[in-house]
């Protein structure tokens, strides 16, 4: 039995535990607005932060909650940011599909598909000329690859050589329109990455041993000076798009056979200690409930926040 | 159809009336076949217009808007709906140097009979990329027409004009109003561009509101009736072309205005309004023109931080008290 | 000797002639704004308009100069148009970056890199919609391949495989920075076709009779309902990218290199018959010193005509 | 340096000055390195700094603003060069909803010191899509900063107010004023951004304008002069922070006011002073407030269409004596 993959076992359950609060959260009227799960898509997540530095950067998506906690922001802040609270990681001004936290590097969750990658690109062009050894990460889903950004993206960072890594997680799904049916081809990253000269794998996303190694790869050439490289982790989503969508697109037999490689079932298998893995569960339950209670326990986000931090000086003014 | 619709079912029906009237009315946007929308407002449409009228396309804000202009241009009249309002960002080109322009700078040529429907505004919860009331983008840019209801008939009446309009209109559709209800739209219902409406009559004041603000326009003035204030509601239905006859003539009646706009002060439609008036109606005036529009910031997730930020029933009636008191 | 071939090379010639007047008019300072001439493109348009029904779409760049005369614009309506005359082709609210001939189905120069692209996959969607066999072209620069609405063009007209042809007029350079500097892969266009499952095809761009084929093979196939094909030509322009452009960036060999594959001399050499091609140099020439004598006679813009057309009903009332 | 320099060379002396003194920040966009800009702004930047400092771009507006975003997250002062300012409804989304919005909607974690520069304007003959004013696009937007020089220190001082600024700023250089010469900045000068300056002072009426209608603003008040009519003029030098105090001040001395835009009526940034002062300032007005903006129309491309189009000296001229005779 492996110590690291129980550890990372742990942390997807924990992901998966603090998602799980915050649906039943929302049904209780304590979560507003809309949230995007990522149940389903954690070996992504834990499985690349296993592999990165603590200060390379990361880009994520409106669904971004694992990689938020995988990078480090706590159930607790997070739940809180969900719940509208003062304590929330954005204090109550991201929400769910804006979850940042940049004190571990985590740079941010953007809601306007494929917007990030531009910069995430640059800030794996700031850590070059800054000589710092940095990678930076964009997460995004298989429909961000028909955006324009995502070509303009990939040219800059390749010509440049940029230490970037683009990891696409490939769920099928648009929010309702599998990716099939509007994208010319079936890798809709990997087959792209040609086009700009660069390398790219097609990896079990739900494996996070393997997400974890070809990360590790791509970051160590990133690192080396040999430019970025494009990751296709399939993987899948187990609840809708969002909360108002049940996902009744998708076929039976699709769903069924995609839960059968849960990734948190393909680690407990790797784990083979069964009971270590109960273990962890409980533990992962704990550090959710005591984030539950927390988050609940705060204070409401201060409308007086409202009118903050528009300016670097604080305020919000405008005029004189 | 029922007597009483959602803003919602308006949308679908407003489509599905000019899709069975014009065959060469054809619609394409990110998940509104199959799907039917996210927001529910096409619904019905793919069943019954099928796949060669209704098109489900890739996340490609630009192709989308970029493909209808070159459908419009070569007889089709397409109807494209880019699912919020902020991701019109991503195609901006198109709505700000490409489609309002080619008409003029080819000395007449070419003509785009098109419409982007979008889902505009906030108080949703949606956070700071999913809310904003972006109309005003649009109006800095000659060659575009605005068309923004307030109610499911005005929905039904301003797309049906939008359709059959030979220029462009970007027709902004409210989140916050697609649950709401209102009377069904009669049969062949058509509300002309550019006209507004008087959506309460008043004697003390005009407020100015447009889409969301109407109904907020419309309950501060409800609550006031009763402390002897009389505000008149203008509806102004669509902001290009922009009916300033209808403002004018009711602050000649009222001699104070007040605007009540989603969107932040500055940059705001209620500028354009306020100094036309300050100009053409400068002797009707007998107090300042004032402005309820949202705080100058992106908006906010919490709902408590939301509320501060964009107008409400509360801070239009004290400024409609404040101003009355003047 | 081919009639055909001698045809297209006058048609070249009466559009080299015409852009060397607007060169001599803008020195002579009777043509305002700005100018981005072919000169060295010629062959790619008038082989493509060879190849093409007269009723097939066509969409170039503010290097639009040749598309617009190959497809049916007089050199005269032109010229009085970059003049700021009334009888401009655009009555003199277009200029040289926006040649139009909507009669002729030459639906537009446009300004604003890459933008066209998407407007000819709609146009390609709207006659295979109206089931009228026409099929749309755009033409576009090098530059314009690393620009978002590139990527989403080609997968939308991809992927519903519309009746589409793509040609990169490939001259090796943007406005002064070598393409190869900012592109991650050798043939901008071309190679960047298999991302969208689309065909290919690099071609010799100077040479009129392979513009010409090629761009048949590409409307056959777009026709026949296989989709739109990826044209690469390769060719160069013989001034600067635009008139205050001198182009010193560019090596002299280089120059020297493409001068001596002149388009014009390429088909002059191919018709073999020196004589008749004097004499189609000779017609070429009359009839661009007849286009510019109309153009000098004719009036001058109206300046009424500023305040119409930015409506259909011909007007430009914006309130009431 | 020269006593007189050219608003061009103003630029480029502007950033020489800033990357000499901060080896932070780095320039990128098309042409500007090795080629030394489109226009020629950014003239011995790559000799002196080099390639790791001036970068060239492919032409991907997104990936430019895009990438300036990232790099000014981390640690660098990124000035981005889009080189028409018509070209930013290419990367818009990175304007209206990216950058202005990051260090709010992560409650203040984030901050983008960067500077997106970019030619604006017409007057040239460059037709519709190189010409047009786009700054009111920017003015709807909350979070991003708004700069807009008349001069050439001017340019060299809010240049460097906008490269130190925490926040991100928009910096607006007008096409039609880079050959136009003034005298050079002295060492070290900053303007600090959202100041406006009384560039004439009168007492008739007050001319409020920006950019490229300050000179047009001056040469109208100068040939009223000789006609015994004394505007003042104010140069706002910025859109944001909105200095409307000094507007205000000079309304409170004049009791009129004329507002000169190169931009269209509706949507443009006069409506927001407009407002302001119709709010604030009613009881200083004996007149009604006009504006002087474009023609609601895209810019044609013909010079006698153009000057039929824009702001020129004879229609504020004409706008002033109306006012003054009011
Ligand atoms: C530019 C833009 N267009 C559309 C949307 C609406 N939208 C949000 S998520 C989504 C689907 C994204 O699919 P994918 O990239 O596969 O990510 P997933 O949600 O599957 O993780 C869409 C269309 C958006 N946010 N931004
Ligand atoms: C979106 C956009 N960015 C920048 C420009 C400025 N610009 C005009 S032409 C040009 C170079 C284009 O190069 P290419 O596509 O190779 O065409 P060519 O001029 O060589 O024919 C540039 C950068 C523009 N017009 N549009
Ligand atoms: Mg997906
Ligand atoms: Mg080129």
């Amino acid at each position: 039995m492996s110590a690291e993959l129980l550890d990372l076992y742990e942390r997807m359950a924990v992901i998966r535990g603090t998602e799980k609060a915050a649906h039943d959260l929302f049904m209780a009227g304590l979560v507003k607005g809309t949230t995007h799960l990522a149940a389903g898509h954690e070996a992504v997540a834990v499985g690349a932060s296993a592999a990165l530095r603590p200060d390379d950067y990361v880009f994520a998506t409106y669904r971004g909650h694992h990689h938020a906690i995988a990078r480090g922001a706590t159930p607790e802040e997070c739940l809180a940011e969900l719940m509208s609270r003062d304590t929330g990681v954005c204090r109550g001004k991201g929400g769910s599909m804006h979850l940042t936290k940049a004190s571990a590097s985590m740079l941010g969750s953007y809601a306007i598909v494929g917007a990030h990658l531009p910069m995430a690109a640059g800030a794996a062009w700031s850590a070059k000329l800054r000589g710092t050894g940095q990678v930076a990460v964009a997460f995004f889903g298989d429909g961000a690859t028909n955006i324009g950004a995502f070509h303009e993206a990939l040219n800059l960072a390749a010509v440049w050589r940029l230490p970037a890594v683009f990891v696409c997680e490939n769920n099928l799904y648009m929010e309702y329109t599998p990716i099939g049916t509007v994208t010319a081809v079936p890798n809709p990253a990997a087959d792209r990455a040609p086009a700009y000269g660069l390398p790219a794998e097609v990896i079990d996303g739900n494996d996070v041993l393997v997400v974890r190694d070809a990360v590790a790869r791509a970051a160590q050439r990133a690192r080396g000076g040999g430019g970025p490289t494009v990751i296709e982790a399939r993987t899948y989503r187990h609840y809708g798009h969002s909360r108002t969508d049940p996902a009744r697109y998708r076929p039976e037999g699709e769903v069924a056979e995609w839960l059968a490689r849960d990734p948190l079932l393909v680690a407990r298998k790797a784990v083979g200690d069964g009971a270590a893995v109960d273990a962890a569960d409980r533990r992962a339950q704990a550090t959710v409930r005591r984030a539950v209670e927390a988050a609940r326990a705060a204070p409401p986000a201060d409308p007086a926040q409202a009118l903050t931090d528009v300016w670097a000086d604080g305020g919000a003014a405008w005029r004189t | 159809m029922a007597d009483v619709i959602t803003y919602r079912e308006a949308v679908a029906e407003g489509l599905a009336r000019e899709m069975r009237r014009d065959p060469s009315v054809v619609c394409l946007g990110e998940d509104i076949g199959a799907a039917e929308g996210v927001f529910k407002t096409t619904v019905g449409l793919f069943k019954e217009f099928g796949p060669e009228r209704v098109w489900d396309t890739p996340i490609s804000e630009q192709a989308i808007v970029g493909a209808a202009m070159g459908a419009a241009m070569t007889g089709l009249r397409p109807v494209a709906e880019i699912m919020f309002s902020d991701f019109l960002a991503c195609c901006w080109d198109y709505l700000a140097n490409e489609i309002p322009k080619v008409r003029y700078m080819t000395g007449g040529q070419v003509t785009v009979p098109l419409v982007v429907r979008t889902a505009n505004g906030g108080g949703l919860g949606f956070g700071a990329q999913h809310s904003q009331a972006v109309e005003n983008w649009a109006l800095a840019v000659p060659g575009l027409k605005i068309a923004a209801p307030s109610t499911p008939a005005d929905v039904v009446g301003l797309l049906a004009a939008a359709v059959r309009s030979d220029d462009p209109v970007l027709f902004f559709e409210h989140k916050g109003l697609f649950a709401s209800r209102g009377p069904a739209a009669p049969p062949d219902h058509l509300v002309p561009l550019g006209e507004a409406t008087v959506a309460r009559p008043g004697t003390d004041l005009t407020v100015v509101a447009l889409a969301s603000t109407v109904p907020v326009a419309l309950a501060a003035a409800e609550a006031l009736a009763r402390d002897g204030i009389f505000a008149e509601v203008v509806d102004l239905r669509c902001l290009i072309p922009l009916d300033i006859r209808t403002v004018l003539e009711s602050v000649g009646r009222t001699s104070r205005l007040l605007i009540v706009e989603e969107n932040p002060y500055q940059g705001g439609w209620g500028g354009t309004v306020a100094s036309l008036v300050a100009d053409e109606g400068f002797e009707l005036l007998d107090a300042p023109i004032r402005r309820v529009a949202a705080a100058c910031v992106p908006l906010p997730f919490a709902d408590p931080l939301e509320q501060r930020v964009m107008p409400t029933v509360d801070k239009v009636t004290a400024a409609v008290r404040g101003l009355a008191a003047y």
